[in-house]
């Protein structure tokens, strides 16, 4: 999934990659394909992990991961930070998701009753950037799709996905409903239609 | 897990986005605004005063002709520097500005009704650049409560103290200024030429940004970029007349 | 006026000088007081005019007039520079008027029907900054009191002068109207009242 | 003209405005706070996870054991290092943070009704922060609206979107960590420290920032100034612990 999200990136975009499985696409960028990672506590142009020697406290990405910096990297403040992400100056950001509605819906950021850490920078980012992809599994652990009518859990942000990436195939939120724009290899059309609950136009 | 792709149908939610952020420099103002132009547009200009104005893009502009268009600027420029050199071809529809004292053309066309004008006071006009920019669409400011900048605005009370709601500015294009700027656009800004130059560069759709010197990317201090390459679109190196409006001097 | 208007400051203040008379406050700044001034065009720790050979086009106040920095200069740009008047960090703003009424509204903009240069950064300075003190004449070319019941000009902030310095004295804006606090040298109280409009407390 | 002034009585608009902008340095966190904390007070404080937060700042307040405060916040540290350590000693009432994930203790307070929170996204807690520095009450935001965020806020259209008020932030007290610092309060950030710490900075009434090393005036680039001295009234230098969260590498 990180490899097929990764082919979302156009050359010189620049993106934000959410927390969790979506930074995984960092390793899969296209050769040819130059985009800045924005980082959202307050950097463009994020860099891989440091070397053991490089590790520097001051430096870490929005998963509080210590990383490096590039050739082309600035530095700013948060309120900087979320001015240009409110701004629609990102081009995309990957996050991943509890659930998608079919109408762009996203919930990922809490369960009622269960421990809630925070929505982060999560609203702001789908509510800011420009064109919004989730990558997700289709279903939960109890075989149940994610991909639904309507969300059940509080929503991260109203019609706010325009893609859904998972492992049965990638999925565009269109009028109506949501249109399968590639099933996965030994995916059929049949499989991907019974694992979502959501309308299929 | 890895599949080829099928072709793909992109959902955009705006159009206009900035389609060029790989090749940034451009050869000429000219070039860099070749495509960006139309009549009855919407730009916002950096400086203040002569400080730190686009003059190599505003030149552009006087020679592309374009017409009936709105400047969001502090300032008009001199009668043959700055906006100015647009407002003598008429090229102006509306000026929104703080202060425009120093444009007898201005004047001349404002009173006979030919050029529209919006008083905005100066922080008021910077904050709704930023405001643009940063996707606010309003904000309450204390500043022209009880003038006649407050007339027709909302009131609001907080803490018992009365605000009136100003609109965020989205330009169209947004033209700049700055010193130094690396390939990617990171720009660079050089003492009070800075001014208006972030605001106004971050409100617009796409914004062209001329500079002094192109320095090798990596050769800015990563800590010290003013304006991060991510609002800069096109890029154009040229040699800047920078002209003073108040020669004053110390007896040495 | 402008040399009783520098014993306004206080040590360690940041102030911003109004356009005209009050820069040539900056001449009286008194021994031993260290002020820091803003200017708005984007400057904190504004210098002295420069020699001939200093002279830079990137340097300039809010007057427009070349001038130098200080080690302590910082610059910025004019969303920030105006972020800290409006939110206060100024401790004194000390500007010209045209009118001035005693509950502290201050018109010092436009005359209807005059060439109307704009308002620049007065309305904000005024609204923003902690402490605003009026240096001006007391009267008008013609011998009229500027300091009225009631301006008749078009407001540039309302309520918002804290004291008022003039060729006769010093007056303070207190509750039910304006308060006397100096006489200037041969000037008496009667002369003062005479020249005064607005009601003294 | 000049002539000898008579005693004066001043009119403040505010009393509490910051009285001692000429030395700014004290000679440890403790002795910078002394006269600042009250039970009940509300402080913003800078910082991202564990980086850049003030640390030594947050130790003396801890040591100086004002209960029942409010702190505006991203996080809310861990266990034993960052504001964790005033949860520990329940010395906070309430957050208003972003994210509080990793710390347990907080988790445990917050579910046994002992600490109130109010969760704000990310980007509306920096801009409300900046906001409540640059004297905006309240501005409206895309973010949020839909959500539980949006609930008992007010609605507005602006070009035929939604969006919803949120408040500035005014805290009594800022604390902060920077860099460096010159003798008047100028501070510069390094790297990704800087994050919450300017907007944080500048909602405060009064501000106290912890720096790694004060440098004489005239030695920082006044081009690369991230914090004007304006913005601070007390300055400490110290040695910090730094500690990191996540130690992440690459293979060699």
């Amino acid at each position: 999934m990180a490899a097929r999200a990764a082919q979302e990136l156009e050359d010189g975009w620049y993106v934000n990659l959410g927390i969790g499985i979506p930074t995984m696409v960092s390793n899969h960028i296209p050769e040819g394909v130059n985009v800045t990672l924005q980082s959202e506590n307050g950097m463009l142009g994020m860099g891989p992990f440091p070397l053991e020697h490089e590790i520097d406290a001051d430096l870490i990405n929005a998963g509080k991961q210590t990383i490096t910096e590039l050739p082309q990297t600035s530095y700013f403040d948060s309120a900087e930070s979320f001015a240009m992400i409110r701004g629609g100056k990102i081009a995309m950001a990957i996050l991943g998701a509890m659930e998608v509605a079919q109408n762009g819906d996203l919930a990922n950021w809490m369960i009622p009753g269960k421990l809630v850490k925070g929505m982060g920078g999560a609203m702001d980012l789908v509510a800011g950037v420009k064109r919004v992809v989730v990558v997700m599994d289709h279903t939960n652990k109890h075989g149940e799709s994610k991909i639904l009518k309507e969300c059940s859990l509080p929503l991260t942000g109203k019609a706010v996905v325009d893609r859904i990436i998972t492992n049965l195939g990638v999925l565009d939120v269109v009028d109506g409903g949501l249109k399968v724009v590639e099933l996965a290899p030994d995916v059929t059309a049949g499989q991907m239609a019974e694992a979502t609950q959501a309308t299929l136009v | 897990m890895t599949y080829s792709p099928a072709p793909v149908t992109y959902i955009w939610r705006e159009i206009n986005w900035g389609d060029d952020l790989v090749n940034k420099v451009y050869g000429s103002a000219a070039e860099a605004l070749d495509d960006l132009l139309h009549d009855g547009m919407f730009i916002a200009a950096g400086g203040f005063g002569l400080c730190g104005i686009p003059e190599l893009l505003l030149n552009a502009i006087k020679n592309a002709g374009t017409k009936d268009m709105t400047f969001a600027s502090n300032n008009a420029g001199v009668d043959d520097f700055g906006i100015g050199i647009l407002l003598k071809t008429r090229q102006v529809k509306k000026m929104i500005s703080s202060y425009v004292g120093e444009n007898a053309e201005f004047m001349r066309q404002y009173l006979s009704g030919e050029l529209e004008l919006e008083f905005t006071p100066q922080g008021t006009l910077a904050e709704r650049m930023r405001a643009g920019g940063a996707g606010i669409p309003g904000f309450y400011t204390k500043t022209g409560v009880g003038t006649v900048i407050a007339e027709g605005k909302e009131h609001k009370e907080f803490n018992g103290e009365t605000y009136i709601l100003e609109n965020g500015i989205f330009a169209d294009l947004s033209i700049i200024k700055a010193w130094k700027a690396d390939e990617t656009g990171n720009l660079v800004f050089r003492k009070t030429a800075r001014n208006f130059n972030p605001p106004a560069a971050k409100c617009g759709k796409i914004c062209v940004a001329e500079v002094e010197e192109i320095v090798p990317t990596g050769s800015l201090d990563p800590d010290c970029i003013h304006l991060p390459g991510i609002y800069v679109n096109r890029l154009i190196q040229g040699t800047h007349e920078k002209r003073i409006e108040q020669r004053t001097v110390s007896k040495g």
